[in-house]
């Protein structure tokens, strides 16, 4: 869904297929025209869900969708359960965002198939949903922002192969094999290597969810195999790790390849230290969720799918206003 | 503002019940546990294991068997973890904390290898009726099946030879030893009984979405001890209160469903819960002071 | 002689239990007071008072030397010149015995820091001037109860107090030691101090104490001097009736059925060779210094500790014993000296620890019958004259006398046909040690082989149809109670050892 | 196969030292607290509290204290933490479990809030030479730290009154308090003790990366506790031993840096650790009682 190599243009405008009638309020007699927001009077609520909060990306997440919600007059309200394997709390503060009436629900489901249920209440209580970041396998939502983490992780892959010149033996540290976000960037990586790069050798991934972790990970996997000449991180910390790891052994021509930002990351890719990472737009992602859901509640067409997009920086556009928009320290 | 956040609206106790099951059921099991003086620390990831059994069992993906099949397989299998950790520490003679620490490892990594790191899938709708699906009106089967397994507990803990020497062993497990019982049989037999009440658990997790997740578990060990101890029971063992453990699960889940009503920042409701468990315990020993007073 | 100390109107209220009502006692200075009563009257907790671990009722006055002092806590008691040995142990069992001496002294450590050669060192000088034979180093949990209290009397000793309380000091000591401790109390004694003495040996209160006052009940019956009356009298004045001093046993050994049998026993730790059997009704009584084997053996048999070789039949069977269960399902109770450590489940109430060993009895499928154990709970504390309020007290609000008696009746309740007693009176007042002879009497006319460890020498002749003298972990002798006098027995017990042996580690 | 894959190489001593340096010397604190019988689950996300503050007080952007102010504000601090601790166990007399677990959720959200969910950078390059930096040749600053604060642990335990206290009071806590010892007193310097260990652990923690993960700490309470135990700590109290914690934090470290060198899957790697785990103990226990046979 998403062109890789390039941040996307904001919502391609393509007619929902089937938006479902009976989720839908009566139509406003004033409809606003396609394209323009209509503003709230800053009672309503729109409650998201999202798949954590602790993380630097979900707080960017956040901040994207406060800033909608106060450009256009709604209140926002973010959770988000602490880690990405809690997939029954999700469905608890889903359960609970239900509960509190809010003038739309926005979801980044943890577990697609996990959520059914509730979805059917949702709908059956008229109040739209929209889905962000990973897609839910049901009719329910209106539209889906979403990045496609499997092509991102295609496109580290592709850079990966590239910086070490197609052969040698790379490392992987994942954040996470149980999530789906963790596996389509572990698989995506992985499935590329395979079918674009035969000689080159990947390792077992190692999973590490903290920074430290993810350190004393990548440092094992260097120091392991002498021949090692890449280490890709999947998430801000796997990818920090490695980075960090990568200084610690001071290992000559070493390729890192990450994810998101953050400080070290960034520090590390203008001093040459990493080769570059993938970026998210999750600033973006936020702030297309709640303006998605504004045009919901107000009865306006939508496109199925609103790509977020995800982009390669490195060392030569790690400044571009484009790129640093979503990059975070 | 509770209210208006329809948070006392008739049919928040069966909510609270639903959700707090998984976690109270456990709690029952591990109130035998506690009695003892010992302790589980693998009832979190040995929920995602035994989850992940159930969905090996009755999945249609994978065995697919027959569901009361499945459903004593998967309570057998929960005793089995139990057992081991039973032998772990009466026979090896490992303290609870370490045996239940290395079952915690080796369950977590189980449930990984054996569901290859996937959510699996239960369709069996006659399973999925275990949750939500209310039978007597207004109330979910998973909270009648939580109220009966805890009437259950309480019999077993104040009626039977069981509970007798889960107490006893907690009070003095030398004095015990000498008086004739076989200590160690009858801890083996507490870690299996908690391990059953934690399958019992895993399967009102798994029905509650037909969806397994192999690594949620990880972390809800503490929220069980939690129950229990808020419940009353003593963590040195002797003293045990399952309508305290059921009460105490209650209390957590409101307290976390409550704030999230209250729509409190996310990093305060740590602080907030944390402070209240602290409370709670707090004037529940102060309570229980003043009327020993008495 | 001055008043040293004085209590007026002391009065203790625990729930559900009047333990002291409008107690008063003085002590002269230069004196030791004993202070006597049954199981249960209030003694330890007026001690306990004095000394500051319990608050009194208001209304009491404790005047020390004419000033009158409020105690807050032990320290304070101890910077008031009290100090006590308590009738439980309150050792630290994962420190040495120097360690336990010093904790909690000023003068124990230079700014913080401790040096255990120069404790160990001051705790070698302190035995020596005892005549104590104890090893600094040794770790308390490796110790016998004996030599545990043997350590509480020299710390309690080497404190500079004006007054010392004993708390039934030598219920673990043997006649030798209690010697030993007459003549450290006899130097503690001079006239600015002053001794108070608890115990429930009339011999060691005739001999050391100078004045006795008794309690009752929680109410203080009266004072005198200890020249001028019986014991006897004294023994009245406790229990309000006269008790008969009767020395023998009163049944008979009629059956040869041999019952217990153990044959070449030995242990890795202490026990040689041990060969003995006990008949159908017969008592068989063991002797021996402190730490002669006796409670190692009774533990041996009773599976409690691994043996090394040796048979153990009962009913000329011989049984495996691999555990204290395999004991008790072949028929064998052991009631162990140590009751809080290895008798008692301190938490539990008066009715579930006297069916304790019998549960299988009050249970039908697995499921226990409530009613039927508080009926046999309240049977039996009525028996023994437990004093509580209800069968429903926990054990650990019991005087430890009482606590004793439920630690008897549970296995009198079990019903075995092998008793063995530990020191089955320590702790227990002397009108309530004779039930406890009568009840053994009882058994053993029923037919139980009974094995009674005593280290109270007119017990042992008072209830033993045989007596089995050990030293160093052999049986020395075998003695008819017709053959056995006090003399003899302790020939026996010193063979090969003509005094206390000292070394611990 | 190790030697193979360079795990034996020189300089793996060190390398594991730096790696087990923060759950190490969170360990040498708790071990104190296990001494006494107690229990602390704060240390895990207070690692992550204390490292915030420690960023605030020397981060660039935050205060941007002198280097040596900071550090001892970052102990005082964590002080501060297991004074909250020690008082709530004294004088609330709130079992430590649940004491702890209580400031667990605390400090996590205070962790989240001071922070702001952001990650906080302390670039004073003074401040990053406690980690990897090595003033002995091969020897990094933070394995040299970790080893000069186990020998004063060693000392504190073995030849101090607060060492012999926490012993007494874990081994027989009302004989101690007869003794005249002022226990309340002890237990919460006993806790004071853990936190600035704990304080110590994460400023290790965030001097690797210069960078504070404020929520990264949670979960590492049961290395740290496995640590204590693995190293012969039992958790009844009244036995320790410092030398043995040290150890036990680099037999953890080895295991899970070998099983990584080894490129175990990391499924599996659960599996092994947790298995490994139990033989540690039972090894340990074995081998203990056959010293106390002879
Ligand atoms: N902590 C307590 N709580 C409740 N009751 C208590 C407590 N301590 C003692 N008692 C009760 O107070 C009474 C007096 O007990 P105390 O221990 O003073 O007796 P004693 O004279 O020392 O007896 P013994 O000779 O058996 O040691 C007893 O009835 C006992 O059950
Ligand atoms: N001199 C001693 N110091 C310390 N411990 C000793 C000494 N002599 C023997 N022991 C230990 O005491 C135990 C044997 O004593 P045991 O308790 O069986 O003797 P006892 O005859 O029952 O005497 P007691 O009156 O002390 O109960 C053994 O464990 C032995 O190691
Ligand atoms: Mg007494
Ligand atoms: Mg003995």
């Amino acid at each position: 869904t998403s062109t890789p190599g390039g941040t996307p243009a904001p919502s391609e405008t393509k007619p929902a297929t089937s938006a479902p009638a009976e989720s839908t309020p009566p139509a406003e007699s004033t409809l606003p025209a396609d394209g323009e927001i209509p503003k709230g009077d800053g009672t309503q609520t729109i409650y998201l869900v999202s798949k954590g909060f602790q993380h630097r990306f979900w707080q960017a997440v956040k901040e994207g969708a406060e800033q909608a919600g106060a450009e256009y007059g709604y209140k926002v309200e973010f959770v988000g359960p602490p880690s990405e394997k809690d997939v029954t709390i999700q469905l608890d503060q889903l359960e609970t965002a239900l509960a509190t009436k809010p003038a739309a629900i926005g979801l980044a489901a943890l577990d697609t198939a996990a959520a059914t249920d509730v979805l059917d209440r949702i709908s059956a209580a008229n109040i739209p949903l929209v889905a962000f970041d990973s897609g839910v396998d049901s009719d329910a939502p209106i539209t889906t922002v979403q990045t496609d983490n499997y092509a991102a992780a295609q496109e580290a892959a592709k850079h990966m192969a590239e910086l070490i010149g197609n052969k040698g033996t790379v490392g992987l540290v994942c954040h996470d094999v149980t999530s789906q976000t963790g596996k389509q960037r572990c698989d995506g990586f992985q499935d590329w290597m395979k079918d674009n790069a035969p000689d080159v050798k990947l390792l077992e991934p190692l999973v590490a969810g903290s920074v430290d972790e993810a350190t004393n990970a990548a440092k094992s996997l260097i120091n392991s195999t002498p021949d090692i000449s890449g280490v890709y991180g999947t998430n801000e910390a796997a990818a920090t790790g490695a980075v960090q790891a990568s200084i610690e052994v001071n290992k000559a021509g070493l390729q890192v390849v990450g994810f998101d930002s953050g400080e070290i990351q960034m520090s590390a890719i203008r001093d040459g230290k990493q080769a570059g990472a993938i970026t998210q737009s999750p600033v973006k992602m936020g702030y297309e969720t709640v303006t998605a859901a504004i045009k919901a509640i107000n009865g306006m067409e939508l496109p199925k799918i609103i790509d977020s997009g995800f982009a390669w920086y490195d060392k030569s556009n790690i400044d571009d206003p484009e790129i640093a928009a979503n990059l975070y320290e | 503002m509770i209210m208006a956040n329809g948070f006392a609206a008739p049919g928040i106790l069966p909510d609270i019940l639903l959700r707090a099951a998984p976690t109270g059921v456990m709690a029952l099991g591990a109130t035998f546990v506690i009695a003892t003086g010992g302790i589980d620390l693998s009832v979190g990831t040995g929920l995602s294991l035994a989850a992940v059994m159930t969905a090996f069992f009755l999945g249609g993906d994978f065995l697919n068997l027959p569901l009361a099949l499945g459903l004593l397989l998967a309570l057998l299998f929960g005793g089995l973890v139990g057992l081991a950790n039973g032998l772990n520490i009466s026979f090896l003679g490992l303290p609870p904390f370490i045996a239940t620490l290395g079952m915690m490892l080796v369950a977590r990594g189980l449930a990984l290898v054996i569901s290859d790191t996937r959510p699996m899938k239960i369709e069996n709708p006659d399973f999925r009726v275990l949750s939500t699906t209310t039978t007597i009106p207004g109330i979910p089967n998973a909270a009648v099946i939580f109220i009966v397994l805890a009437i259950i507990a309480a019999v077993i803990l104040n009626k039977t030879l069981l509970g007798r020497y889960a107490l006893a062993i907690g009070s003095n497990e030398e004095a015990t030893r000498l008086s004739g019982v076989n200590v160690k049989f009858w801890k083996t037999i507490v870690y299996v009984t908690a391990g059953i009440f934690m399958a019992a658990g895993a399967v009102l997790y798994a029905a509650r979405t037909g969806v397994v997740q192999p690594a949620e578990g990880l972390g809800m060990e503490l929220n069980v001890i939690a129950a229990v101890v808020i419940g009353g029971t003593s963590l040195a063992g002797g003293r045990a209160n399952i309508l305290g453990t059921l009460v105490g699960a209650l209390l957590m889940q409101t307290l976390i469903t409550g704030l999230q009503m209250m729509q409190v920042n996310q990093s305060w409701q740590f602080v907030v819960t944390g402070v209240i468990v602290l409370a709670a315990v707090f004037a529940d020993n102060v309570r229980r002071n003043r009327a020993r007073a008495i | 002689m001055s008043k040293l100390l004085e209590l007026k109107n002391v009065s203790k209220t625990f729930p559900g239990v009047k333990a002291l009502q409008g107690v008063n006692l003085d002590l002269m200075s230069g004196e030791v007071l004993g202070l006597c009563g049954e199981n249960g009257a209030g003694k330890s907790t007026l001690m306990k008072i004095l000394t500051g671990i319990y608050t009194p009722d208001p209304g009491a006055e404790i005047w020390l030397q004419g000033t009158q002092v409020e105690v807050h806590d032990v320290n304070h008691a101890r910077s008031l010149g009290l100090s006590i040995i308590h009738q439980e142990l309150n050792m630290v069992p994962d420190l040495t015995v120097a360690q336990n001496l010093y904790i909690g002294r000023p003068g124990s450590h230079r700014r913080g820091f401790i040096n255990d050669a120069a404790l160990n060192k001051r705790a070698g000088e302190l035995f020596d001037r005892l005549g104590m034979h104890l090893d600094p180093k040794a770790l308390i949990r490796d110790l016998s109860v004996a030599r545990q209290q043997m350590v509480e009397i020299a710390r309690a000793l080497s404190y500079d107090s004006r007054i010392l309380v004993m708390d039934e000091p030598t219920a673990a000591l043997t006649v030798a030691e209690t010697d030993a401790l007459f003549g450290m109390i006899r130097d503690f004694v001079t006239p600015e101090t002053g001794l108070i003495y608890i115990s429930h040996r009339m011999p060691e209160i005739e001999e050391i104490t100078d004045r006795v006052s008794v309690l009752r009940d929680g109410q203080y019956v009266g004072t005198v001097t200890t020249k001028e009356v019986e014991i006897r009298e004294i023994i009245s004045m406790m229990v309000g009736r006269e008790v008969s001093g009767d020395a023998r046993p009163r049944t008979e050994v009629t059956s040869d059925e041999v019952v217990l049998k153990v044959e070449n026993l030995s242990t890795k730790k202490l026990l040689e060779d041990i060969n003995f059997e006990v008949r159908h009704g017969e008592v068989l009584g063991f002797a021996g210094l402190m730490g002669a084997g006796r409670t190692e053996l009774a533990r041996c048999v009773f599976g409690a500790d691994p043996r090394q070789s040796g048979t153990i039949s009962v009913h000329g069977k011989e049984i495996a014993i691999r555990g204290a269960s395999d004991a008790v399902r072949a028929g064998i109770g052991y009631l162990s000296e140590d009751r809080k450590t290895f008798g008692l489940l301190l938490d539990q109430d008066i009715k579930a620890n006297t069916v304790m060993a019998a549960m299988r009895d009050f249970s039908i499928g697995g499921f226990v019958l409530d009613g039927k154990i508080r009926t046999v709970g309240t049977e039996y504390s009525e028996l023994l004259k437990v004093k509580t309020p209800s069968v429903n007290q926990l054990l650990g609000k019991l005087s430890g006398g009482n606590q004793q008696k439920v630690v008897i009746a549970k296995w009198l309740v079990r019903n075995c046909d092998v008793l063995i007693f530990d020191e089955p009176t320590r702790g227990i007042d002397v009108g309530a040690k004779e039930e406890i002879y009568e009840l053994i009497e009882q058994l053993s006319a029923q037919g139980k082989a009974i094995i009674v460890i005593s280290s109270e020498l007119p017990e042992v002749l008072r209830v033993a149809h045989r007596i089995a003298v050990m030293a160093q972990g052999r049986i020395t002798g075998i003695l008819d109670n017709a053959d056995a006098t006090q003399e003899n027995i302790m020939e026996l017990a010193t063979v090969g050892k003509p005094r206390m042996e000292g070394s611990a580690a």
